[in-house]
């Protein structure tokens, strides 16, 4: 019920209050009423035909490094290896 | 898929999984809730509990807003559908859930009442406009992820003047749940009036999160003790997460933590707020399936939205819902019991032959595990009997 | 042949067909296990692949196919199901053929009373089983509400026609006698008894049989039958007009011999039809060399489904290839296609 | 075959199917003789009787029937009309058979444009043609506006097995090799995409093909294949949950060994929608012995159909029949039946 | 069937056309109109015209209410339907009669438009009870004889307070149009204004004098000097009608008579003239197709049911209606042409593909000649070669 | 459309002002709310679900006798012969 997609803006309609977005390779239209101040190239979460939130680079960024840096420690020891 | 498919990375789920085996005590359980229906698919469909050390469970929680929808209102929006004549607009996930008499959406569509299934409230709107002659009812439900949505199609209904266009609001919010399950398990010391079941972390929700913040989740160390990790809903998310809250538990701290901060934030969408403040009004207590009736737990149409109610412009008899007997639905949406515990499971209850909600939508419990996991549980022999009887097929193509 | 067994039995009393029982998951598995392959068993049935195998016995072959679409779904004498066996179970009888299989493809309306449906399986299965032919392959589709009209069937038949045979809506030459098998118009009258606004009553049914039986003693008598074919849709005068363009002939027919039941007259003339131009199910039309129509008369009026069998009329030389008629009242006049319907979904 | 002249012409640019066209009168003898018989002539349509007859090649016969009710009518790739071919051939190909003969059932819903039957028409004529069948025989029927939808078309299909071939889904046996034809999910996405309230647009289109010369291909190399099935109504997991039960095993698939195209994993991440559930209807699942599946896998590579082909699992032993996946992220789960309906419509 | 089959006997018919054959003066030809379309369709489907000498012609008259309804009125019922969204009812008779710009009703309802056949104005008053969200609109036409089921509709109506039923009314009068026909013909001794074709004898109407009696035909006699033989439907009705006209016409008198005694009196219905006198009111002038603007030759709804007047309240544009180029059913109706004198018969109008009305009723003179009569007639050979060019069939059954 | 059928009455209901005709062994349900005085066994001419009007059994013998004394005269001069 709340899945939610990151997608790419690739365009913005200000009459409408709409972008078109993509998410590998398939184009959709989605509400941006909810969000301020998104650009194109900008990358959002889309759920029910809106878009929620922005997504920080930025923090994706840093998430993963974090991720990585976690499981650098001992891959042997994991019980699905 | 950016932002998608890093975090469904198979060699670093590994190399995590490694982590977390080698930092928990194994002297000691770790029972994580994940609160979200979202994170319960991901463990499942990913294989999520696999890859977790045998001590570290996931108790699933009621974070699965079609699961917590009490039956009267299905009722209720059927009795709309079929007494007044409306168009009730729905997303898919409510099709199949089973209301009283074990009816569902489905059957009423079947039996002639005029229910579209809709991927967006602009799709609402959308017949609305186009067929004029019509009473357009959105059949709202969801947290707080899903209402803003809804505030966004009411303040346009507004502004078009669209005078067959209404909102049946189910809205509800995860706060109050939250903390009526903590409540409940005994994590805040006292006697847990449902159950003794302490829960040692919270995978705190991901996508209501990006709309209300962080910082309303923050009484849950602070009353219960109990941390609390906002997690995304990608499986590295998950895992992350269940890594956070392990340190958190082995340092014996309790704190609001945000493993999703690329969508998260402390305060959340500061717009989406403002909208569900203008369109929608507190209800001093709403019934949570399984959970009973919380107070301040959900959201009504606001007074100054009144007129696109449709609780008042299509008003009917508002019943108690009769569950079906021997479902545990209630206990499993509150952590206490194992889909597999439920008698009904398998047995009499399956995805297509649904008794409670939680084995309807793809996010509810008893779903995943029959669909995704039912090779790993205990009481699946019967399930799997329950299946397949001897040899000789049946194809679509076969028939008639 | 072991089945799966399903959480929960269909609920013939107070279910209904929805979109899950065309979705090719488990409630479409348990509809097919359920209804359709427990009525309508057989060993081809039960190789439950996407096709049916079988080995062919010497001969030609015949393939017909026809969709029913009747409304209503039950009426005196029958109901779709029986009718879409007879429907195609004639049509491959007509080339002198035994009918040997079916396949069966059901189109659904989401809604539709799983009893209604369990009801026309039943039907269908006996129907096949007294015609001697297996139902050995199908197709289930469910349509929304308002996408279809409770349950349409389209079956195919497959039959063998034995060496010698040649018959054919192109063989008729001036001379041959025409013949019918029975009364005219009884289907066409039941089902219009049913239409609500039409609004009147009848003891007349549906005359829907399978005609192959009859047809292989017509065969034996008369081997050297020119034409055979089906009065369905349109009537008598659809299908000799059908064959006499075919042909390359006309027709002179005598309207007093011409059988037709006294309440399907009156049901006629209280609707302005012709009973000429009503449909029949479990009728056929016959042509033959004239020396041998007494012969094949007397074959089909010993036969239970001939047994008001008459000669109407003989082939002529016309290369206008009009029908005539002489009628009962003393003139004569043409008997043309139908214009226009007259009243829809009949079959 | 000379034809008769109707007064005026199908109005094919601006005319519409009303209920005339379905009476059995003139209207349905014109529509059928500029439209049906024109685009799919062939000698045994043209035989004009109410059944096709022909002498069958020697082998077993392989007969199959599928009702298509897709919405919307035109597609990216294809058409209704297309499909109604492809649909039929492949079902009867999936026994290893050469299909031969197809009949068509049209039910058509009254206000449908002549343009679009026209052109349903076409695409069924040429698909027929590049598959190498002929439709021999029909029928057509007109229901009321709100009793259908456009046009729906039951097509039969009839092959012959060529002898010591052995294709059926009871014959998995642990070991064997499970193969693919190519990538999975396009037809459902395409057509999905077209659906107005799902909004979204993709470069997709569906992969409707028929297969029986990919089939003859692989069949050639390895004529031990076990079983064959196209994945469509359900997808890849419902085919595989169906071979399973049939054959009494269970299996186990590699999900990165699945060729999905990243377009429809999108859409499906979009829709919340899992790729082994979507339809197709160009696809194939092949079970073979295991130490014949790199040669079953050459061989499908070099046709065009199989290009993308690869070897997805093994088939195990399991009382349960169940299916499992390794999922590409490191863990294990069913795959199950579907449950419920996906979206409905889609072929 | 009584009163039916006594009436059909071939044997009785050949003795009274050798009757016939020996009363006609052989040295002169004897032109009797049948006025109504019921006597068109006897003649043909029994072949009655075989059984006259060769100097005793029947004209076909205007008497079929489907044939001189103008088109105008049914662009206008397709306007109600598509523009007001009713729903019209309709007798089928008129499904398939080519409107403006070759629709009809039956490609209308295959748009879309809400067009349902009835068989009685019983079924419109159902269908208005039963939907009650819809407006249903009776397309009423017809003869004196289908006036009075109008009018006990409209009573019913009127007296259920049916709000969402209303007629539009389209019935005719025949008296006004025989005299148009007769004025035309010359047989007034003045110079036909359109033709030159003296009619010897009247057939008169039937089942319209069931209800209003012969007494209204007396005019055509005492104005005209023609004779007028009420008669029935049946064939034997027929013969032994022109054998009235017949010795009458030999006697040189000119009077009404009646051969249809057993249904027909002079004065008629007297409770359904009083029922039509109550809902209906005349108009000042009416179209007949074929016979242009007629005063007083037609009804409409009485002021008294104002509110149950289609045309107030549905009001929609009135045009001319396109006519088609060349069909002559105007002079047909009036006897003028027979219809294989039209250029497009059978080459371009049938049945299936009607350029006019007179094509598609089974009443109307060009359907009768095509359907029945065409063996018979001098130009069929055209028509028939537009029938059939050469060998090789087209079934049902070997569709597609 | 003047198509009107001679049916006789099986039974009269005052309630609804209808009848159950019969035709050949054919029943239908007719108004009568346009004729007077019908009893059951009277034929009436039913047209779009009405009766019109009462036939005359008197007037109908009347006819047919006129007729058969028509035709009396001379059956060999009909070209129809
Ligand atoms: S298995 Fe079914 S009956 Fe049992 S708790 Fe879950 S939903 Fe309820
Ligand atoms: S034949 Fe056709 S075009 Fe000619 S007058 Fe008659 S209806 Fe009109
Ligand atoms: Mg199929
Ligand atoms: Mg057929
Ligand atoms: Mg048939
Ligand atoms: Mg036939
Ligand atoms: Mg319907
Ligand atoms: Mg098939
Ligand atoms: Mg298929
Ligand atoms: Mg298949
Ligand atoms: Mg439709
Ligand atoms: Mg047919």
């Amino acid at each position: 019920m709340c899945l939610a997609i990151p997608a790419q803006i690739l365009d913005l309609d200000p009459a409408t209050d709409s972008a078109t977005v993509s998410l590998g390779g398939v184009r959709k239209s989605v509400s941006v009423a909810l969000v301020e101040d998104v650009a194109v190239g900008d990358y959002v979460l889309v759920h029910v035909g809106y878009a929620l939130n922005r997504i920080s680079p930025q923090e994706a960024e840093r998430t993963l490094a974090l991720i990585r840096e976690a499981g650098a420690l001992d891959a042997e020891a994991a019980p699905g290896a | 898929m950016r932002y998608i498919d890093e975090f469904r990375d198979g060699a670093l789920a590994r190399r995590l999984a490694a982590t977390i085996a080698a930092e928990v005590d194994p002297s000691r359980d770790y029972r994580l809730m994940e609160f979200c229906g979202g994170h319960t698919h991901a463990i499942f469909r990913y294989g999520v509990q696999d890859l977790m050390p045998p001590n570290l469970r996931f108790a699933h929680g009621p974070g699965c807003p079609v699961c917590v929808l009490p039956m009267a209102r299905i009722d209720q929006a059927i009795a709309m559908a079929e007494q007044h004549g409306v168009t009730l607009c729905t997303y898919g996930d409510l099709m199949r859930v089973p209301a009283s008499g074990r009816r569902t959406l489905l059957k009423a569509k079947a039996d002639g009442a005029d229910i579209r299934m809709i991927y967006s409230t602009q799709d609402a709107l959308a017949i609305a406009r186009t067929e004029a002659g019509r009473q357009v009812v959105l059949f709202a439900i969801g947290f707080e992820t899903t209402t803003p949505p809804t505030a966004v199609a009411l303040k346009q209904a507004r502004a078009e003047g669209l005078r067959n266009f209404s909102v049946f609001c189910n809205h509800v919010l995860t706060p109050p749940a939250l903390e009526t399950i903590l409540a409940a398990s005994g994590n805040d010391g006292g006697d847990g009036d449902i159950g003794t079941v302490a829960l040692d972390g919270i995978l705190g929700p991901s996508h209501v999160s990006t709309i209300i913040g962080s910082r309303p989740y923050e009484f849950v160390p602070a009353r219960f003790g109990t941390p609390v990790v906002i997690a995304g809903f990608e499986p590295l998310d998950v895992m992350q997460s269940a890594l956070m809250l392990v340190r958190q538990i082995n340092a014996g701290v309790a704190r609001v933590e945000n493993q999703y901060t690329r969508a998260v934030t402390r305060d959340g969408n500061a717009r989406a707020q403002a909208l569900m403040a203008e369109t929608f009004g507190p209800r001093d207590r709403f019934e949570w399936r399984g959970l009973g009736h919380l107070p301040h737990s959900a959201l009504r149409v606001a007074d100054a939205y009144a007129e696109f109610d449709a609780e008042q412009r299509f008003p009917v008899a508002t019943g108690n819902g009769r569950e079906i007997r021997g479902c545990e639905c209630p206990s499993v949406l509150r952590g206490l019991l194992e889909p597999t515990d439920c008698k009904l499971f398998g047995s009499v209850c399956t995805p297509e032959n649904p008794m409670g909600a939680c084995m309807v939508s793809s996010e509810g419990a008893c779903a995943a595990y029959w669909s995704y996991g039912r090779l790993r549980h205990g009481r699946a022999g019967d399930a799997i009997r329950g299946d397949v009887d001897a040899a000789a097929g049946s194809n679509a193509e076969a028939s008639p | 042949m072991t089945r799966r067994r399903f959480t929960g039995q269909l609920d013939l009393e107070h279910g209904s067909v929805d979109l899950t029982h065309g979705s090719g998951g488990r409630a479409m598995a348990q509809l097919i296990d359920e209804l359709f392959r427990r009525h309508l068993d057989n060993a081809l049935l039960a190789q439950g692949n996407d096709q049916a195998l079988f080995q062919p016995p010497p001969g030609r072959l015949a393939i017909s196919t026809d969709g029913h679409v009747i409304a209503p779904l039950f009426f005196p004498g029958g109901d779709i199901g029986c009718l879409a066996v007879h429907g195609t179970v004639n049509d491959v009888a007509m080339s002198g053929a035994r009918p040997l299989y079916l396949a069966a493809g059901f189109i659904l309306e989401e809604g539709l009373p799983l009893a209604d449906l369990a009801r026309i399986v039943r039907s269908m299965a006996q129907a096949a089983n007294e015609a001697g032919v297996a139902v050995v392959t199908g197709d289930t589709k469910v349509v929304e509400r308002g996408k279809g009209d409770g349950c349409f069937i389209t079956t195919t038949g497959v039959g063998v026609v034995p060496d010698g045979i040649d018959i054919s809506g192109d063989r008729a030459v001036p001379g041959d006698a025409i013949l019918v098998s029975g009364c005219l118009g009884d289907h066409g009258v039941a089902i219009m008894s049913r239409r609500e606004n039409l609004g009147f009553e009848t003891e007349i049914a549906s005359d829907t049989a399978a005609l192959h039986d009859l047809v292989a003693a017509m065969i034996a008598a008369v081997p050297e039958i020119h034409c055979l074919r089906d009065p369905t849709r349109g009537g008598l005068a659809t299908t000799l007009n059908e064959l006499a363009l075919q042909s390359g002939v006309g027709m002179r027919i005598h309207e007093p011999a011409i059988p037709v039941r006294p309440e399907v007259a009156a049901a006629c003339e209280l609707l302005g039809l012709d009973p000429l131009y009503v449909a029949n199910e479990g009728k056929l039309v016959a042509i033959c060399p004239a020396e041998r129509a007494d012969t094949l008369l007397m074959a089909m009026r010993s036969h239970p489904k001939g047994r008001d069998a008459a000669i109407i009329g003989q082939v002529i030389e016309d290369p206008h290839r009009f029908v005539q008629m002489e009628t009962a009242f003393g003139g004569s006049r043409i008997v043309d296609w139908l214009a226009g319907e007259q009243l829809p979904r009949i079959c």
